[in-house]
């Protein structure tokens, strides 16, 4: 595999409550190349959010990033100061947001948000090149350059969620993380955006991290999936062979409960909760749920492992095959 | 419930303070009249101008108040006013914004404006102009009564804007297709939820109450036989008692002022915590 | 911004407006012991005086506009000419002054006034409340700015005699009260602005303080609801400087609110500095009303009445046109 | 035939914010004359689908007598919903229950979550005991396979989604009504609790014979729970049918637009990169006139933006309006319910 772009390594962050500490994400590890799409998939709570924010080190108290690395080509953001923290955020790794509803300040017109995005970074451009600089920007994600002289109420959702697209590639960054860029959006609108997405990714030849909870979304766009449950990564591995053998049991019970236009009337849930990240019992943190859970799943928690090449996973079932 | 109540005042500790604040001037109220004479706060009851003393602790004023009774008294009546209004004000006031916001329509655009309008209007404006003509037979009651009148707009307002922002919530409807009506979804499915805002905007339409009652009075628009603190500092313009440096006379009304006010500012921030849903969840 | 916006704020003024100046009429009616006005007129003429005469054609004139055998329709009509007209009749206790004469006078001193104290509590106290409601910002502000937070509940003119205490009569840095020195006439030289700007500081000063508090206290509410948005979340992962976050995104959108506060909060900010002048004697309509109240001035209680409905009434409908221009969402609004 | 239990005969309604003072008023159309009929005998079951803004959710708050219709009636087993009165009334909001979106919004953060199932009984079985009132509580927490000491006594924010969502199915199957309109039950629900939540609908329709009108935006699970579809556009049926015919083969643009767009969770089965059969819905307004995806139709006829299309009678089991199919004979607003009862 070409160097990574991106390698995250034992990522943890805990929000701290008087009841003790939170752990929203547990050592979270993974490598992204360069063009390559991951998906992290995950329900509520499983701690996909935090590590979005992790990655761009903007955990805010109570929570903080307690340990792990964060290399983005070669630079660990866990080293920086705030203010060359600042700079990498935008131009080496760039968020495109949930809610695109409210991601832009309304009253301010669509071209200033451009033109702060490139000035907090590089001061050498002036009014006109800034102008056709946001103009093509737009353009390349199938807007109309008058969407610039626009405020935000103006643009419909799917309209809005391509402005932040635009916005986060104005800098050509190398890792852009999109954190479910169309949870809003009305599913033609979604297969749309996430084609501009698509396309834009390619053009610039950026790694790209999907998050989200849609399966049939991260089936549809990414080459490698990650499955998190209860704030940690439970299976690393591409895609098609994810969904056609998956390892965990969770991933295994998960892919279960997709509807499809299959099967009628036939109903998979996995049985239990999620549960508390609060004071978590010991073992792995699926193990109440599991059907597979054996002895040692009860006691120690279990590292992600390459039990196959290209594929990790965090389960004894599989302990025998990473020897 | 109840230990829970206490952790609660224990992180909130304004609400505490301002409570105790109120408690040991309820005590002042309660215990106060045995050993200070009420009835020596009426003029000549004591040689003018005198300055603190054994005898006189706070000293008399210009026509022979003393002025320690004068405080006591004072305060109690100025009290009376504030809560009296205040309570009308609530009580007109919330009435009005759960049938504006609740029922919406014609009702609510009339109920709206006029409480627009009447917050533009300057309320002492108005108020002037009522206490102006009947000054003469202003009491306490009538002044409590006068300044109610304008102290159910703010309350309506925000009483408005909450119900309205409840209406549309789905547990209104669950509550509809369980069979509630109108009248019981407001009580039992509303009211609740806005305690937290009825007790802040109790304590907002007191402290408004006050503002005017005392403002009215310093303008002489007040009980003029009766010593309320606004009322006190309206004889302290009058008869000049700071260029003249008697410091006792008009200093203790304005602390007492100060004191009441300080108290209602932090039993109300106390509240704003309260009823700050983003601040309670978090718990 | 929509020709309907504009004429909907102006029909609300012309409203506040007709409602204000019906009260003044009407209220009175109210009372108990029939009309006080001609009980006072018939007590004027009744003293006589130098002006006698004149006083009696002024009873005469109010009797055939508002004596009690005409119909209250037509008093009212005749009202509501009068005021249209600014027509408030004589000053009653300053005969042969009109009312109208004596608010002129008085009008520039309260709006001077009124104006510089509540720009600069506004612009101090949003100021100091988006910085409380910054997380960035370091602990000894909060502690500093506690005093004025408190200070927020108190009335002003509580304030008032507090600072003439110890600046004025004390330490006797200023003036102790009046808005010039007595005797000097009004003129642009350096000496008399200079006189009417230490008279005004302490007035001033009691206005700003706690007001500073009062904006304070919402704008740091606003302030944290704004910093909850996405889009300042946003705004600092697409790499931007705290400061320009500070500026651009969270204060320049708390702000808003805060106008439609200044603009709620107009009438008792007025009614708040008629009695910071009463206190300082300063030559404002709070000072002519106040003399009004104490020589059962009826006339000029009115006439000051009408012109502080008509004040907040124009500064709130200012305040509300200015709006739009702030916030693009009224100003694009369905076009 | 029978009295139906609910139907809608040519609903309309518009919302209209009247402006207050300096607000200007707007006028939408949300639902543009439905019509829709639900038998008890045998239960219907049938998905209204729709993006958002398509209506779905207005239609359904017209079914339950929460909005009143601008034009047109809601009847209830024959009467017109707003002739009832008093015990009738009492009687319709008990038989007609719902389960909304939003499994937290639905509880008043007030109670806990008992107030929630106790506040019905009380209301429509004041006679009952407290000690009968928790037996049916009991009772119904249990058929939705929760745990009573895990769910009663407890505030809304401490139970999980899944298990918010499941105690007001069995909020709504407690009161044994004719119907129960789930709207959206499952979208803001995790995966891996779903299907409980469908399988327990199902289990209603199937063992207690209730009739079920699902709405969602998300055709695979209309798909696997119902067995007839309403496609709503813009306000206007614009497909109407058998499920499997519907989704497999849809006739209407829009359903093809909407049916191809859906990401199936299947990396062999990608959008197809050609199959751009729509314009984007980039802001433009509906005309009062017309079909109202005409804007966007990739087959756009004049006839599409003169004369608002009606109904067409594909086949046995399906219509749909669209000028497309205007050989086939078109459908009378009281004919549409025989295309998806019994099928």
């Amino acid at each position: 595999m070409s160097a990574a772009v991106l390698q995250v390594r034992n990522l943890c962050v805990h929000y701290d409550t008087d009841a003790g500490p939170i752990k929203a994400a547990e050592n979270v590890t993974f490598d992204l190349a360069k063009g390559e799409r991951l998906g992290l998939v995950g329900e509520s709570g499983s701690g996909k959010s935090t590590t979005v924010l992790a990655l761009l080190r903007m955990v805010t108290s109570p929570g903080r990033i307690r340990s792990g690395q964060v290399v983005v080509d070669g630079t660990d953001l866990m080293q920086l100061s705030p203010e060359q923290m600042r700079r990498m955020r935008g131009s080496a790794v760039s968020l495109i947001p949930q809610a695109a509803m409210n991601s832009l300040n309304p009253v301010m017109r669509i071209r200033d948000h451009f033109y702060d995005t490139i000035r907090a970074h590089d001061r050498s451009m002036d009014r006109r090149q800034l102008a056709e600089h946001s103009a093509q920007l737009v353009e390349s994600v199938g807007l109309r350059p008058n969407v610039l002289g626009m405020y935000p109420h103006e643009l419909s959702g799917g309209m809005k969620q391509r402005v932040c697209i635009a916005m986060g590639i104005c800098l050509q960054p190398k890792v852009i993380i999109a954190d479910e860029p169309t949870s809003a959006l009305d599913v033609v609108v979604q297969r749309q955006v996430m084609e501009t997405l698509g396309r834009i990714q390619r053009e610039l030849d950026a790694a790209i991290i999907l998050v989200g909870h849609d399966m049939g979304l991260m089936a549809q766009f990414v080459d490698k999936l990650g499955i998190m449950y209860a704030g940690r990564l439970v299976e690393v591995g591409p895609v098609a062979d994810v969904f056609r053998e998956p390892l965990h049991p969770y991933t295994r019970l998960l892919i279960n409960t997709l509807p499809s236009l299959d099967v009628k009337a036939v109903f998979k849930g996995i049985p239990g909760t999620t549960p508390s990240l609060l004071n978590a019992p010991p073992g792995c943190a699926f193990h109440q749920r599991c059907p597979d859970a054996s002895g040692s799943c009860y006691e120690s928690d279990h590292v992600l492992t390459e039990v196959l090449p290209g594929r990790w996973v965090a389960c004894p079932c599989y302990a025998g095959a990473a020897a | 419930m109840s230990s829970q109540f206490w952790s609660y005042i224990r992180r909130n500790p304004l609400l505490l303070v301002g409570v105790s604040l109120f408690v040991l001037l309820f005590l002042f109220w309660a215990i106060g009249p045995t050993f200070i004479d009420v009835t020596k706060a009426r003029p000549i009851s004591a040689m003018a101008d005198l300055a603190p003393s054994a005898e006189y602790p706070l000293g008399t004023d210009s026509v022979g108040r003393q002025l320690l009774p004068n405080l006591l008294a004072g305060s109690l009546y100025t009290f009376e006013i504030g809560l009296a209004a205040g309570t009308i004000g609530l009580l007109v006031g919330t009435i009005l914004g759960f049938v504006a916001g609740y029922f919406g329509g014609t009702v609510d655009s009339i109920i709206s404006t006029a409480a627009d309008v009447a917050l533009t209007i300057p309320a002492l404006a108005v108020l002037v102009v009522i206490a102006a003509v009947i000054k003469e037979g202003l009491n306490v009651r009538s002044m409590a009564l006068i300044v109610a009148m304008l102290a159910w707009m703010r309350p309506a307002r925000t009483i408005r804007a909450q119900v309205l922002s409840m209406r549309e919530r789905p547990y209104v409807e669950i509550a509809r297709l369980s069979g509630m009506n109108d009248f019981q979804i407001i009580v039992q499915e509303l009211l609740p939820n806005l305690l937290p805002y009825l007790a802040a905007s109790y304590v907002g339409a007191v402290a408004a109450a006050l503002l005017a009652a005392i403002g009215l009075e310093a303008m002489g628009l007040g009980p003029q036989n009766d010593p309320t603190l606004g009322m006190t500092i309206f004889w302290c313009n009058y008869y000049g008692a700071l260029l003249r440096g008697m410091w006792w006379w008009w200093a203790p009304p304005i602390a007492a002022i100060l004191y009441v006010f300080m108290g209602l500012f932090a039993i109300s921030s106390g509240l704003d915590e309260l009823s700050n849903p983003r601040l309670r969840r978090a718990r | 911004m929509s020709l309907q916006y504009v004429v909907r704020r102006v029909l609300l003024f012309l409203l506040i407006i007709w409602v204000g100046t019906s009260l003044i009429f009407f209220l009175p009616k109210l009372a108990p012991n029939r009309d006080p006005v001609a009980q006072r007129l018939g007590m004027l003429a009744a003293t006589g005086g130098v002006n006698s005469d004149e006083i009696d054609a002024m009873v005469e004139a109010y009797r055939a506009k508002f004596g009690l055998d005409l119909p209250v329709w037509r008093q009212y009509l005749n009202y509501m000419g009068d005021m249209l007209r600014f027509d408030f009749n004589y000053s009653l206790a300053m005969y042969p002054a009109t009312v109208i004469e004596i608010i002129g006078r008085a009008v520039p001193w309260s709006v001077g006034l009124l104006a510089v104290s509540t720009f600069f509590a506004f612009l101090l106290g949003s100021l100091l409340g988006g910085l409380l409601g910054w997380p960035r910002t370091p602990r000894i502000v909060h502690y500093i700015s506690t005093p004025f937070l408190m200070m927020s509940s108190v009335p002003y003119y509580l304030l008032g005699l507090i600072v003439m205490y110890i600046f004025a009569f004390k330490l006797k840095w200023l003036p102790l009260g009046g808005g010039s020195q007595y005797g000097t006439m009004p003129s642009l030289s350096w000496t008399f602005i200079i006189d009417v700007v230490q008279h005004a500081i302490l007035p001033a000063l009691s206005m700003v303080i706690a007001g500073i508090g009062f904006w304070a206290l919402s704008m740091r509410g606003m302030m944290v609801t704004t910093l909850g948005e996405d889009y300042v979340m946003l705004a600092e992962a697409r790499g931007l400087s705290p400061r320009r976050i500070f500026f651009r995104y969270a204060m320049r959108n708390a702000i808003l609110p805060q106008t439609t506060g200044l603009a709620l909060s107009a009438g008792t900010i007025l009614s708040g500095s008629l009695l910071v002048e009463v206190i300082f004697r300063y030559p404002g309509m709070g000072s002519v009303l106040y003399r009004a109240i104490t020589s059962f001035d009826f006339f000029m209680i009115y006439g000051v009445v009408f012109f502080v409905v008509l004040t907040v009434g124009l500064a709130t409908l200012m305040l509300d046109l200015i709006y739009p221009f702030l916030d693009p969402r009224i100003r694009y609004s369905r076009q | 035939m029978t009295t139906p239990l609910l139907e809608a005969r040519n609903v309309t309604k518009i919302f209209s914010s009247r402006g207050s003072i300096g607000k200007k008023g707007s006028v939408t159309v949300a639902v543009n004359q439905a019509s829709l009929t639900i038998h008890a005998d045998p239960p219907s079951i049938v998905a209204i689908a729709g993006e958002s803004g398509s209506g779905k959710t207005t239609l359904s708050r017209l079914l339950l007598g929460l909005v009143s219709p601008t034009s047109g009636d809601v009847f209830y087993r024959g009467r017109p919903m707003t002739a009832l009165k008093g015990d009738e009334r009492m009687a319709f909001r008990r038989d007609v229950q719902a389960i909304f979106q939003d499994p937290f919004e639905v509880y008043n953060p007030f109670y806990r979550v008992d107030h929630a199932l106790e506040m019905p009984i009380k209301r429509f079985e004041p006679t009952k005991s407290a000690d009968e009132r928790r037996a049916m509580i009991e009772k119904a927490l249990g058929v939705v396979g929760l745990r009573v000491d895990e769910t009663l006594g407890r505030y809304p924010h401490q139970l999980s989604g899944g298990q918010r969502q499941r105690v007001m199915v069995a909020r709504a199957l407690m009161l044994n009504p004719s119907i129960i309109v789930a709207d959206e039950p499952v979208s803001m629900v995790d995966a891996s609790l779903r299907a409980t939540i469908l399988e327990s609908l199902l289990n209603a329709h199937d063992q207690l014979a209730i009739a079920i009108i699902y709405i969602t935006h998300d055709l695979t699970t209309a798909y696997q729970v119902c067995t007839s579809i309403l496609m709503m556009y813009s306000g206007a049926m614009v497909e109407v049918g058998n499920v499997d015919r519907v989704i497999k083969d849809p006739l209407h643009p829009y359903t093809q637009l909407l049916v191809g767009s859906i990401p199936l969770p299947d990396p062999t089965k990608r959008w197809a990169a050609n199959v751009r059969s729509a314009t984007s819905a980039s802001g433009q307004h509906s005309t009062s006139q017309g079909c109202s995806f005409a804007p966007r139709c990739p087959h756009v006829m004049d006839i599409c933006r003169e004369v608002t299309p009606p109904l067409f009678r594909v086949n046995a089991d399906r219509a749909v309006a669209c000028y497309l199919y205007r050989d086939a004979p078109v459908v009378s607003p009281e004919d549409v319910s025989a295309l998806y009862i019994g099928a």
